[in-house]
């Protein structure tokens, strides 16, 4: 792999940019491997990268159906940060948070992690309890936290409204610095082109059909290119995870549902943080093309159509406006929905299953992006070792029969 | 944004008054006390999210409070049917 | 009860107090109603009504007529229909539910009357106090229920029987039973701890046709 | 008279200014059509390598004329110039450009174009890391087009409901013989086009239809159809989404076009239309064609220049040469020619283009130049010259040599892309069709059909036959008309076309990666050597290279670029465009603002506030209002400029010592009744209610099926089959839906019915030492004493006057008495309490009193002190499970999984700091050793907290791990501020812990 750089972009600027290598391989699959990872979004190809790189497993193919990165990673909000309730998951988001801070390095790869700080804000007194109670579990696990006043809140994002007069006056936040956005596209693309360099075979247009198992254990997955072998099949197919599940006999207690997204046409700078709000519903960035990027909630059925109804979009739109009433001239560019995976308990299941050599990583509803490094370094670690990462063992589907959730309503509330 | 027809009404009507209430013909154990925590998580939480053919129940909250079950393909959005609680659909995966 | 006793319906604040001038009409879209109405919208709340929620089974004649026996109204069986008589209406929520409203009427009175030939498994509620009926007047009033409502009324007008019918949907973000009346205007019956809102909501949607809200009884 | 606006065309005069210089427009005029009158010929800069930039298109489709509009509170950024309706003292800007748009220091950038391939910011600013941060700053500041305003937008929008049987997209020759053919049907029609004025492409047309003049034509049809009450005729009104079930939304621009803010009424408006049947009229885009530097001032769309000549009276330049690959290009010649202005010559890839109108042209002297390629423009702020050269019949290649034509505009025209954005919306695939060299709507799952040019039919007679077509059986299959066309074909006369040529990359002397840049998205700075680039590196799919590239991701989605930059890569894969794949357009169509998606559901309308009976009485009385779900309740009732804590140090200490008076109105109510209630009731709550008597009370918890608590209150049994059911405040509706739920879908055989009576009953509590008293000022007909009416006893009587039934059950442990009357009566009856307890001093509380008032009894709030994940056991409340039921009520299993029954769950406690006077922060985490590094073993948070006049300490609830066997220990709560409270584990009842006082 020929490393970029500043240097390698001057050099190739001289030659007209023709002698830019491959960013990956687009290899024939092989007849087996090792592991097969099913789904090449931003959690599998990083579940691939880290299986080769800290594991040193490297016969393993990554089987995708449509193009790299193509489902949630290309359809999110961006949104990074760490500031769980629980501490199952907020230290499972710390440890991704963490690898976020140095995975442009890590993949040779600008992912353009920008740590722009977000804010969640609390419109009423039992919002700021729940604060208080998540800033303060968030300090003691030592995430980055505090509780602001809506005075900071407005220094943090001057074109907010913090009147009290407002039908749902901001009465605070919490404020974690250390969380901002990414660029979901190069997230992707930055795994796909380090797996690849570590001999991982990404395999696109190729869809998984059927999972092939003998004596309770899996064998290798039939797909529209025929059957390939496998001693393990790791499946990380957000948004389709009961279908594949199915192909094994496996039921998952996840329900698929759209979640909606939308963008302004690009504005000069006007927002240099990450504000969400649970009780008035929506969350908003700015991209660094200029995009105002605003996540809607998740809309009530389940659904597989990557679109939503409008009316949630309205609901979002609205809420945009009470908290930025000088964004209402500004206009929606284009909007799109994704299919979540939601589980009752709003954490996902990254799991060992009934079949033996099967693992699935799904369940991430709205919040499966920023999730990605940490969700691939601990999938690989349980799926190489056939025993959960100890970041991954309350993440069990065991959970389910025991009843031992991890309920992140509260924190994952309104998404992303 | 969907236009269901509500058996009871008769009339399509627009989704906002309606609910949606999770996957249909899901019936609560006789006993229980007799199952297994794995039986009852089962029975709590785990559920066929079709892709394609889903029987479902939705709640006219903003009509007449009843409610009904529709056959929706999740794919397409299209609802093939409604039709009340207690009876069954005509429409089905295996029958489409 | 004492005379002395004061009553408040849901929209008293608002009687009189909070009229809106018609604004001169100047946009096209004004000039579609007629210039001579000094108000496009003219609300009208029926104070102190009786208002009971009656449930029972529709497939059931006996019920019915009993019903009919104890009101001399039938009970509408015809989804999204009502029927009247005088001040009475019995308007149809559901396969077994109905709300059963008397202009000025005495629910203790009612529900008594009621209770007496009803036999079975029924239910009569007094939601009186819940609940509020208002009138929407005006040539404003067909684009005011389509910027509050999902619901197609128009559908109503090209319908053969056109009279009579009633419906529970969405108003703005609050609740509402709406029925035309066969004086072009349309009923609402609304919830008491909404009431504000939707009289907010109202003077804000008339407010380009000019918009009043006024008492029955004032 | 400005410098390119034809003497024919007058009107009245306009002034606006661009960029601060005065200018002077036509009424009538687009911003667009008015710059290119007064010869202005930059209007912006391009986004990335701040190319000068200007006016290309007419309409939506304008990728450059991107301006700011205004100043102040009203502006609005990005607007396409091409839409924006001239009008008196308009002012407008260029979105990018320092310090002008004439001489931009960052069109320096633009000469280290090369160092800026798509995707560069990807393979550098990464070493050394921490100065990423710095990078993103200044990457950042060259983010954005326009600038949003600062202040709350001036304006308000609205929106309409609308229903109708057919909707027509589009009101150009298809859409408006469509709407003729259904509205005779009787059938309910809305026509909408994005346009101030319905026709389309014939407002540009000097053709004759049915005899009239194009523009006639157009007249006399609109009046027809404004005559028929059955249309709806909205122009200035763009659909912009396409969703689900037929439902379209359409943006309706009411006063943008008489100034920047609405002087009257709605700035814009939302048509929320449920369509039965949608006709999609939304005509087609010119395809440009990509050649070295055809981003240079003066190169525009061939239909363009004629828009602007025919209907804007404006000829942008002086010398033209056209360039194209097809038959109707032809026509700019010769309107270009008809202005007198100089056509220098049309360039035909096509190697020997014959035809009529090809003869036409020839016969006014115009000399056409074929199987030629332009292949570059040159020129700095405008063209100067185009450069020619033969090419190879398949376009690939130049095979002689290269000449100059000095010429300042170049119309290009490579074809037409039918509009399939709307059709796209709906899912359908588009489908690619060599025939018209574009995409065709594909079959979607609605109930649509397009007609004319957005299906790929661009002959006028064509357009109108299919028009009329699709508009008939439209009406048909939403129920009326017989779907068959009834008025006439119309007379259109019109030259035959010849094929047209598939060309979308102009070959160059050069190679792609060496020529100048030939642009493909002229928003984003996408060239074609970009995409070859993206091909190069790997990037296989449409989808990567348009994100590699950003190719389609400007404010004018790729209405240019798309197809040009996909039959591109195409060709680097060596593939097929429909091997390739397609491209997918979502909404919006065009950019549609905010404000108009969110209507009047904002501000005071956001979401309804919902009000008590008392509601103006507490604000009368200046309490402060805590925001419960949608309700406002009083918080506390603060008196000479007291704090919270004074006030509710005083609320307090009134209700223990006297009375007080609580608006409790808001609690959920539910009516029951029927022969199966008190089974159902039974099966809902944890304990049991079969044998609760008429006139008595019983507290219920009630669970989610998991075993969790998720609402609680007081149940009464009101006479036989007949029972009253109180729930949270936030919980009325979920409950209601709850029992709904389980009656109808589990237990329909049970026949119960449930009816909401929470706003028909307001609740007054009056509770004190003194509130026997109290009630026997106002109520003489129940027997109020201990024996007769008991705690957790209700009673019927008269209040004031008024009928009213009285509950005795107590939230705050002192006796009580809760006065529940029709809401009318509510503020009378609630005077007339406060009147009565006068002499004692009676004493109005808020919700913060009420929960310190509960919390020093040790209640629980659900939803404060449980969260979704606390059991019956854990809130210490075993006594309300009812083990011995017989029926297995809801979330009863659950209480016995392994996880429920769990040693070290979090159990509900008290907690007493050591030093009194320290209030633990709600929220505040739970150590047992205070002196551990982080990360810190957590052994639970506090729930409640509260400084407790009463006591004259402070106290909390918490729920903390095995809570109720660590009674004594002490614990510890590390804050924020640094401090680390101590406190110790005590029984959560504080007050009166025998709970003598409430059965007085």
């Amino acid at each position: 792999m020929k490393k970029y750089s500043a240097f390698s972009l001057f050099k190739n600027a001289l030659s007209y940019h023709e002698n830019w290598q491959k960013v990956w391989r687009s290899p024939t699959p092989k007849k087996d491997y090792d592991v097969i990872v099913v789904g090449g979004g931003g959690h599998g190809l990083a579940t691939a990268y880290y299986l080769a790189k800290v594991h040193g497993i490297t016969n393993i193919a990554v089987i995708e159906k449509g193009y790299l990165g193509g489902g949630n990673t290309a359809r999110n909000t961006t949104i990074i940060r760490s500031n769980y309730l629980w501490d199952e998951a907020s230290q499972l988001y710390d440890l991704s948070l963490k690898l976020w801070e140095g995975l442009s390095q890590e993949l040779n790869y600008n992912v353009m992690f920008s740590q722009r700080g977000v804010l969640n804000l609390g419109h009423n007194l039992q919002d700021m309890r729940d604060i208080e109670r998540r800033v303060n579990a968030n300090r003691l696990n030592g995430i980055d936290g505090e509780v602001v006043s809506p005075e900071r809140i407005k220094e943090i994002a001057p074109l907010i409204n913090i009147s009290r007069n407002s039908r749902y006056p901001i009465l605070g936040a919490s404020w974690q610095p250390r969380g901002g956005t990414a660029r979901h596209d190069a997230v992707a693309w930055g795994y796909a082109r380090g797996a690849d360099a570590l001999g991982v075979d990404l395999i696109q247009q190729t869809e998984v059909t059927g999972i092939r198992r003998k004596d309770g254990a899996v064998v290798g997955v039939e797909t529209t290119h025929g059957f390939i072998g496998a001693r393990k099949v790791a499946c990380v197919t957000a948004g389709n995870s009961s279908v594949v599940a199915a192909m094994a006999g496996v039921r998952l207690p996840v329900e698929s549902r759209p979640l909606q997204a939308l963008v302004s046409e690009p504005v000069k700078p006007c927002l240099d943080t990450v504000v969400m709000s649970n009780a008035v519903h929506g969350y908003i960035s700015q991209s660094d093309k200029g995009d105002l990027v605003i996540g809607a909630g998740v809309d009530s059925y389940n659904g597989y159509g990557q679109r939503g109804s409008f009316h949630v979009v309205e609901h979002t739109i609205q809420a945009i406006c009470e908290l930025f009433p000088a964004f209402s001239r500004v206009r929606m560019n284009r909007q799109w929905g994704g299919i979540v995976d939601t589980c009752p308990d709003a954490c996902p299941i990254i799991s060992k299953t009934s079949v033996k050599g099967l693992y699935f990583n799904c369940g991430w509803g709205t919040g499966g992006f920023k999730a990605t490094p940490g969700s691939g370094y601990v999938f690989a670690d349980t799926v190489a070792n056939d025993h959960p990462h100890p970041l991954a063992a309350a993440f069990n589907i065991d959970r389910f029969n025991t009843g031992a959730l991890i309920d992140e309503h509260g924190a994952a509330g309104v998404a992303h | 944004m969907l236009l269901i027809h509500c058996p009871h009404c008769q009339e399509y009507r627009d989704e906002e008054e309606f609910s949606y209430g999770g996957e249909a013909h899901i019936v609560r154990p006789l006993e229980p006390e007799a199952l297994s925590d794995e039986e009852w998580g089962d029975y709590l939480f785990f559920r066929t999210n079709s892709r394609g053919i889903h029987h479902e129940m939705w709640y006219h909250l903003v009509g007449c409070r009843r409610y009904f079950n529709a056959t929706r393909n999740t794919v397409t959005y299209e609802i093939l049917e409604t039709y009340k609680t207690g009876t069954q659909p005509t429409i089905t995966g295996a029958n489409l | 009860m004492s005379k002395s006793i004061k009553l408040e319906s849901p929209l008293h604040y608002f009687h009189a107090a909070l009229n809106r001038k018609p604004e001169p009409v100047k946009s096209p879209a004004g000039a579609l109603f007629n210039d001579e109405a000094e108000y496009g919208l003219v609300v009208k709340e029926a104070t102190l009504s009786a208002h009971l929620n009656l449930r029972g089974d529709g497939s059931n004649a006996h019920f019915c007529s009993e019903v009919t026996e104890a009101l001399g109204l039938m009970v509408p069986l015809t989804p999204g229909t009502y029927q009247r008589n005088g001040n009475t209406s019995i308007y149809w929520l559901g396969p077994s539910e109905w709300l059963l409203v008397e202009i000025g009427g005495d629910a203790e009175e009612l529900e008594t009357r009621l209770r007496k030939t009803l036999t079975g498994h029924i239910s009569i509620v007094d939601i009186s106090g819940g609940q509020t009926c208002i009138n929407l007047r005006g040539p404003g009033v067909a684009t005011v229920l389509k910027k509050s409502s999902i619901y197609d009324f128009e559908a109503w007008d090209n319908a053969t029987s056109a009279l009579g019918r009633a419906v529970q949907t969405n108003f703005a973000k609050a609740s509402a039973i709406i029925s035309n009346k066969s004086d072009g205007s349309y009923d609402l019956v609304i919830r008491r701890s909404f009431a504000d809102y939707v009289a907010q909501w109202l003077l804000d949607a008339g407010e380009e046709f000019g918009c009043r809200i006024e008492a029955e009884k004032e | 008279m400005s410098l390119n606006r034809l003497q024919t065309h007058t009107g009245t005069t306009l002034d606006f200014t661009f960029n601060g210089k005065a200018y002077q427009g036509i009424a009538g005029d687009t911003l667009a059509s008015a710059l290119l009158a007064n010869g202005v010929n930059v209007v912006g800069r391009s986004f990335k390598f701040a190319r000068p930039r200007g006016i290309f298109g007419h309409g939506a489709e304008e990728p450059n004329g991107i301006i700011q509009l205004g100043s102040g509170a009203g502006t609005v950024p990005n607007l396409k110039a091409t839409q924006v309706e001239l009008y008196q003292d308009l002012e407008a800007s260029s979105v990018n450009g320092w310090p002008s748009v004439n001489y931009d220091v960052m069109g320096i950038i633009g000469a280290f174009g090369r160092l800026m391939p798509p995707g560069f910011y990807y393979k550098t600013f990464m070493y050394p890391k921490k100065l990423w941060m710095t990078y993103e700053r200044f990457i950042r500041k060259a983010a954005g087009l326009g600038a949003t305003p600062v202040e709350a937008d001036p304006d308000s929008y609205d929106k309409l409901n609308q229903h109708c049987d057919v909707l027509v997209v589009g009101a150009g020759p298809a859409g408006l013989v469509a709407a003729r053919e259904a509205a005779r049907t009787g059938a309910r029609v809305i026509v909408a086009d994005e346009q101030s004025e319905f026709g389309g492409s014939l407002l540009a047309s000097k053709q004759a239809i049915d005899g009239l003049q194009a523009t006639n034509w157009v007249a006399s049809l609109v009046a027809e159809l404004r005559a028929c009450n059955n249309v709806q005729l909205l122009p200035r009104s763009t659909v912009f989404g396409y969703y689900d079930h037929n439902f379209l939304t359409i943006l309706e621009r009411r006063t943008d076009h008489l100034g920047l803010t609405a002087a009257q009424g709605v700035r814009q408006r939302m048509h929320r239309v449920r369509a039965a049947q949608v006709v999609l009229a939304t005509g087609a885009f010119e395809r440009p064609l990509v050649f070295a530097h055809n981003d240079i001032p003066g190169v525009m769309l061939a239909s363009s220049v004629s828009t602007y000549v025919n209907r804007y009276g404006v000829a942008p330049g002086n010398k033209l040469v056209v360039f194209t690959t097809n038959d109707n290009a032809y026509q700019t010649a010769l309107d270009w020619h008809e202005t007198g202005r100089d056509v220098v010559a049309v360039i035909d890839t096509r190697s020997n283009p014959s035809g009529d109108i090809v003869a036409a042209v020839k016969a006014k002297g115009i000399s056409v130049i074929a199987g030629h390629g332009l292949i570059e423009a040159q020129g700095n702020q405008r063209v100067k010259r185009a450069l020619i050269a033969p090419i190879n019949a398949l376009g690939t290649e130049v095979t002689g040599p290269v000449r100059r034509l000095d010429c300042d505009l170049i119309a290009c025209s490579g074809g037409w892309s039918p509009a399939i954005h709307l059709s796209s919306h709906t899912g359908a695939k588009p489908v690619w069709d060599e025939s018209i060299v574009g995409f065709r709507p594909g079959e979607s799952k609605q109930q649509e059909r397009s007609a004319g040019a957005c299906r790929g039919t661009f002959d006028l007679i064509g357009c109108l036959a299919e028009g009329a077509t699709a508009g008939a059986e439209a009406a048909k299959m939403s129920g009326y008309g017989e779907g068959i066309p009834q008025f006439p074909c119309s007379a259109v006369e019109e030259f035959v076309e010849q094929p047209q040529q598939a060309l979308f990359l102009v070959p160059h002397i050069k190679s792609i990666s060496r020529a100048p840049s030939q642009f493909v998205d002229f928003q984003l700075d996408v060239s074609a050597s970009g995409i070859e680039l993206a091909v190069r590196e790997g990037f296989e799919s449409v989808e990567h290279v348009k994100r590699y590239t950003a190719l389609g991701f400007g404010t004018d989605q790729g209405k240019l670029g798309n197809i040009n930059g996909m039959a591109i890569l195409a060709n680097a894969l060596d593939q097929t465009i429909a091997e390739t794949g397609t491209t997918i357009f979502r909404p919006s169509y065009t950019p549609t603002t905010f404000g108009a998606i969110a209507g009047r559901d904002v501000t005071n309308l956001f979401d309804p506030e919902r009000y008590t009976a008392m509601h103006r009485w507490h604000v009368e009385q200046g309490a402060e209002f805590e925001d419960v779900g949608q309700w406002k309740r009083p918080w506390y009732f603060p008196q000479n400029n007291e704090t919270m804590q004074e006030s509710v140090n005083r609320e307090g200490l009134a209700v223990r010592n006297t009375v007080g008076i609580l608006d409790a109105s808001t609690l959920g109510k539910i009516d029951i009744q029927g022969p199966d209630a008190a089974e159902f009731i039974t099966r809902m709550y944890t304990n049991s209610y079969l044998k609760l008597a008429p006139g008595k009370c019983r507290y219920g918890v009630m669970l989610k099926e998991d075993g969790m608590i998720f609402d609680d209150g007081v149940c009464a049994c009101l006479g036989e089959n007949h029972y009253l059911m109180f729930t949270t405040t936030g919980g009325a509706a979920g409950v209601l839906a709850w029992l709904e739920l389980w009656q109808q879908t589990e237990w329909p055989d049970l026949q119960v019915y449930f009816t909401s009576v929470t706003d028909h009953w307001t609740t007054a509590t009056v509770t004190g030492p003194n509130a026997r008293k109290v009630i026997a000022k106002v109520c003489s007909d129940i027997e109020l004493s201990n024996e007769a009416f008991s705690f957790m006893d209700w009673r019927d009587g008269t209040v004031a006057g008024v009928k009213a039934r009285i509950f005795r059950i107590s939230f705050t442990g002192e006796l009580s008495y809760e006065v529940n009357v029709p809401a009318h009566y509510g503020r009378h009856v609630w005077e007339a309490l406060m009147a009565a307890g006068e002499e004692f001093n009676i004493t109005p509380y808020g919700t913060e009193t009420m929960h310190v008032l509960r919390a020093e009894k040790g209640f629980i709030i659900v939803g404060q002190d449980t969260d979704g994940s606390m059991t019956p056991a854990d809130m210490n409340m075993d006594w309300v499970v009812g083990k011995n039921k017989t029926f297995s009520f809801v979330g009863k299993r659950s209480l016995y999984r392994s996880d429920s029954v769990r040693e070290n769950r979090k159990q509900l406690v008290g907690l007493k700091t050591l030093q009194g006077s320290d209030v633990l922060p709600e929220g505040a985490q739970v150590v047992f050793d205070a002196k551990q590094k982080i990360p810190m073993s957590m052994q639970g948070h506090v729930t409640s907290s509260y400084f407790s006049a009463s006591l004259g300490h402070s106290i909390a609830l918490a729920v903390v791990k095995g809570g109720h066997s660590r009674l004594g220990l002490i614990v510890h709560c590390p804050l924020a501020d640094g401090r680390i409270i101590a406190a110790e584990i005590v029984s959560s009842v504080f007050y009166d812990p025998k709970g003598e006082r409430h059965h007085v």
